[in-house]
């Protein structure tokens, strides 16, 4: 079954909203369901550290925080069918992501907290800090997906971009210089049909997302984002097509924000309950949970231990969140240049200077 | 929304209300003045700026954009060229950069281009500079970047009075302008006066009247200013000057001349980065113009030359009060040449 | 006939390279046959202009040209496609397309022997000033069509770009935008094969530029840039919808630069005779002249006429630019603004006494 | 290309071969340099810079982009947090500008927001400045908007010899450049060592000393500056000491105050608008540290607050000799305060 065909405007479903498995493929994607039971963890692990966050926010140890609840399985099936050595250029919203990939949530939240930007930890684990400027990080990631061709590493890199960013230059130019130079490059963006209070109708009139797959010479390929196996299927395709020399893919994973954009959001102003109780109908955890019941592999106890994770987990970032001491204001000096400039040491010391003077 | 009042009645507004309240009367009295960008219209922007402006005016005169800063300058250039008075708005200061170019080699060109044919009444509101606690890009100070760029006109209120009536004028206005609104100021309150104009676009304001040293400031740190000289007035028994210039360019050189003149002294105060911030621009004025009236160099008490701190940080790196006082303190330490 | 089929991506052609016409499509153009003759001598026109404009460079007389050399089809046959009232915003390349709006030559080139920026003339002719910066004007176009719905004023706007301006990212965002609001804009694209030294396939991926339209949700049309009556009939259908409301078209009109990118340039450094010999055996003037003959309406008088006239309008570029005197560098100061800042005045008055002190 | 000579022997070079010469000397010597923009391939730029790099050094060392600037230095953001070391080329100047975004936003702020952790070699390579006559957008001075972002450095040679030796010192950096190159000398020669290395990036030269006045400038202008101080000896019998400032950040004010503390007398000469041009920021400078000293405000002999003019005016807009000497009679004209 080849999911990328060029113009596969057609949802890729593997789990129907029921949970019921599509009946003709699953014998393709049986090396997949294996890691369910891990992934139905990581998934729920989201889910409650992201329930953490808001909280953290409400309590005013956090300044902010998005909310990728209704995303998981997007998230988490996308960096589940990839190499941990494959790079990830994340938007801001990726938490699954990142949490598949180990980081560890305490420096996501230092971020949220406004310590240090971008996110500490991410680097270490292939994936770059947090980009708030929206599309921005999509052209970073055609820079290092031609890097991993030089270096032979046999890398794919992701950009991970949002149904709004489609609308910014760079993430055009982005597609355009992948295609061109057939970058090992997968395009993944979480279509979540909002881009804070702008509905995908106003912000594209193309009947899909994956239709801009043909103007760059790619395959645009549209997945239930809802569906982690269907993510992991498409993604693990583009990746070793990728791999292979084949080039980029734009991959629209069609999803939805069940929550608000940010802590500071009030979506009532926008939209209706109406709406988002049909994707509440659809959630992802459900659907995956109710596909291991019919595949007869579930367990109460899978349920049990991630929850048991999860709790350690939120202990975990609550530790190292909760009232954390801040950099010292003088290290923004240090990381302006490899070694700061007389002028920087000039302003570093008058700093100082006036730290002291306060007491 | 602005609370409504009879026109000639002032109301206390927040400056996001004086900033609603001057679009409304702005699209009320000219049906040329459009108003968009990104989630503007059914949001009423993500400060509530243009809150109530789509249900009254509809949606051909406030609209939503997709997310893309170069199209909304862009667009508004085009709008201008065919008899509009676009007012689009930046979300926030960081993303005017995406619409760099569109404003440096468009907004900002086109009269010159056009040989004085074709005017650009194009008024660019972006929500500007730190202090609320924001994340990255959220909280930059643009204004030189503007100011340096020929052809724009660039202003900046500090309270929600001069938020109301300069908005006006540079909707009014035939040239580009880059309004600069201090988010640290939006819910502060002042009275506004729906039916008067106060002072116009490039004449400066003294706040505050002074003897001992003259401080020329814009925007959000009027009120710092202010703050800073109450201090200084109780603890120094120094009388401090507070100019708030209220638009860069065009810049009232005037106004700080005159004060410079009496005091001897000049402090910049702005917080984006000290090298080529305003203060820079306005040091490089003063000394040329007052050689022989200063008794001390200009001095700038402003933001560092690092990328804006995460929100944790940030008010130790913004200049505050303290970092005034021990600017006019080193002031006050020259002596006579 | 429907020339806007969504993914139309064959070329349209009516006109068939040897000047036989479309054996089918006859009487459904033929309400444009009969301005052929006119357009005709346009073409001859701006082919000899052209070949002024290159002297006059040689001559020192101009800075630059970019020579519009083998798109005289694609240009005159746009323009003429368009009420004279419908805005252009050219790219800097549209010789063809002014002189069909009727702005005298000597605006044109007094831009290029760099006496004013963007060219003098053509706004009051409702064609922007040239744009330098590639693909910006894309977005002045879909804001002035946006006016012109809310004018009422029945107008299109037309956006001219070439093949190399698709990839930039406000080309982009100005499809997007026209797309999103229904603005009645065509983006006319000029595919001459080369942008500067870079040819179409290192420029993109896409199997054409007119691909590009499906993502946007826009017609995209792939037209023969060298047959006039192709391209007038492509855009006078677009037009059509456009002013009715249904949105915008993205129209390709494959053609080829003939000559250098400008007088600056040696297109022999990239690019083969053997490419050029192609496409000069393409000729867009000599085809619709020979269709004229095909339908019995070529007349050798028509040519003399064109090169009579053509042969005033060289002389009356040659005076207009020829040591043509400069404005006073005081201007300068006087367009910035609508009026001189205090700051402005001063500056004039200094260049002022420097140019009196130098005598 | 630049002609082969055994290094360690000086050769005379134009700036274009010079820049070519240490393109082709840092990719031989490492080959994580790789070379790309817009015609720098096939056509070996628009200026001939990169000819032959294409050809010696494979598609993979040296390509032709996609018309897109944005993507030239987002894409080199990315390679150089994969390891490699890019020298993007924009073909002018004022195509800078719908790349800002990826510069102030990333390309600047990328080793902070990594605390450190990731570093961005990119040297961006941008034939600049005007006084050659070209179109619109193509003679652009855009110093002072990459000064004013913290974490770019700015360089700008005078020369050949400087080009050379300060482009391998910018791809050997691990901070990222901003290598402004003035078109307007591109074809002036001097002696280049390809064995030797000149002062590095951070410090000013003086290039002639005198005793009258300061004159602090960079790039094209330099050799200006010193035809002015050529006519000013003969016929005023002045003597200028003329700096070239090289790097504009980091800015080697050292060298200016020790000859400012001398002459008492500082003109800054550039050639872009006034306002927040660079000058501004070295007279803010040093009027604030050498207040004492100086006999005369710093002046500015600059280019005007107008969008840069076309070709056939730009002889008289341009700070030449005139202007600088004119301004450094205004100098000379303050009597002691
Ligand atoms: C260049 C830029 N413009 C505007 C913003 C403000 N902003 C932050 S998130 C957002 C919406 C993003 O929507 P989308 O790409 O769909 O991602 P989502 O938030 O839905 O995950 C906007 C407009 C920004 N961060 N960057
Ligand atoms: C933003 C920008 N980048 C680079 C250039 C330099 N430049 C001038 S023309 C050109 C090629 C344009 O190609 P295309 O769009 O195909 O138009 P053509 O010249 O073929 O008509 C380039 C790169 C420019 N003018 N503007
Ligand atoms: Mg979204
Ligand atoms: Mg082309």
């Amino acid at each position: 079954m080849d999911l990328l065909v060029a113009e596969g405007l057609e949802l890729v479903q593997l789990i129907a909203e029921d949970g019921t498995p599509h009946p003709d493929r699953a014998h393709e994607v049986a090396h997949l369901v294996d890691q369910l039971p891990a992934l139905y963890e990581t998934m729920v692990v989201t889910r409650e550290l992201d329930e953490e966050f808001v909280n953290l926010q409400r309590q005013g140890q956090l300044a902010l925080f998005p909310s990728c609840r209704g995303q998981e399985a997007a998230q988490v099936g996308c960096a589940a069918a990839l190499r941990d050595t494959d790079w990830l250029f994340p938007q801001y919203r990726e938490l699954g992501a990142f949490l598949h990939r180990g980081i560890d949530p305490g420096g996501i939240g230092l971020m949220w907290r406004g310590a240090w930007h971008g996110g500490l930890g991410l680097i270490e684990r292939a994936v770059a800090p947090m980009s708030i400027p929206i599309g921005t990080q999509a052209l970073h990631a055609v820079g290092a997906a031609m890097a991993s061709t030089w270096l032979g590493d046999g890398g794919v890199t992701v950009a991970f971009v949002g149904d709004g960013a489609t609308s910014e230059g760079d993430v055009h130019e982005a597609l355009n210089l992948a295609a061109v130079r057939k970058a090992p490059c997968l395009f993944y963006v979480q279509n979540n049909q909002w881009a804070i209070s702008t509905p995908l109708a106003d912000q594209m009139a193309a009947p899909s997302i994956a239709h801009k797959g043909v103007g760059y010479g790619m395959p645009g390929v549209r997945v239930d984002g809802n569906d982690i196996l269907a993510c992991m299927a498409v993604v693990e395709q583009a990746a070793a097509r990728a791999r292979a020399g084949e080039g980029p893919t734009l991959i629209e994973a069609v999803t939805y924000r069940l929550g608000p954009h940010t802590t500071s959001d009030d979506p009532t102003r926008y939209r209706t309950q109406a709406e988002v109780d049909v994707w509440l109908a659809r959630d992802p955890i459900a659907r995956c949970r109710a596909y291991l019941g019919h595949l007869g592999t579930w367990d109460d106890s899978l349920e049990d231990e991630a929850r048991a994770k999860a709790a350690v987990l939120r202990t975990g970032l609550r530790a190292a969140v909760f009232d954390a001491p801040d950099p010292s204001p003088l290290e923004l000096f240090d990381h302006v240049f490899t070694e700061p400039t007389a002028e920087l040491r000039a302003q570093r010391a008058e700093l100082a200077a006036e730290i002291d003077r306060a007491g | 929304m602005a609370p409504t009042a009879a026109v000639g009645e002032a109301q206390e507004l927040t400056m996001v209300q004086a900033i609603n309240a001057a679009l409304a009367d702005a699209m009320e009295a000219d049906d040329r003045v459009v108003v968009f960008g990104e989630d503007v219209a059914r949001q009423g922007g993500v400060f509530r700026v243009t809150e109530g402006l789509w249900d009254r005016f509809g949606p051909q005169r406030c609209f939503d954009t997709p997310l893309a800063e170069s199209s909304i300058i862009g667009s508004a250039v085009g709008m201008a060229l065919r008899g509009f008075r676009p007012v689009p708005e930046i979300q926030f200061d960081g993303f005017t950069y995406p619409a760099f170019d569109q404003i440096a080699t468009h907004l900002a060109k086109y009269r010159s281009r056009s040989r004085g044919l074709l005017s650009m009444p194009v008024t660019v509101r972006v929500p500007s500079f730190g202090g609320i606690g924001s994340p990255e890009h959220h909280s930059e100070s643009t204004e030189s970047y503007w100011v340096h760029t020929a052809g724009l006109k660039v202003v900046v209120p500090s309270g929600a009075a001069d938020a109301y009536s300069l908005l006006l004028d540079s909707i009014e206005s035939d040239d580009p302008v880059l309004f600069l609104e201090p988010k640290r100021r939006y819910w502060a309150k002042e009275m506004v006066d729906r039916g008067a104009r106060r002072e116009p676009i490039g004449k400066a304001v003294v706040r505050r009247a002074g003897e001992t040293a003259t401080v020329v400031t814009y925007g959000g740190l009027v009120g710092t200013a202010l703050e800073a000289a109450e201090v200084a007035a109780a603890d120094e028994g120094w009388s401090l000057e507070i100019i708030d210039l209220r638009s860069l360019v065009p810049l009232d050189f005037e106004t700080i001349a005159e004060s410079v003149v009496r005091t001897g002294r000049c402090i910049v105060f702005h917080e984006g980065p000290r090298t080529l911030g305003m203060g820079a621009e306005i040091a490089a004025r003063v000394q040329e113009e007052l050689f022989f009236n200063l008794e001390a160099p200009v001095l700038r008490a402003t933001g560092f030359d690092t990328p804006y701190p995460p929100a944790r940080l940030e008010s130790t790196w913004l200049p505050g009060v303290d970092r005034l006082l021990d600017t006019v303190e080193r002031s006050l330490g020259y002596d006579h040449g």
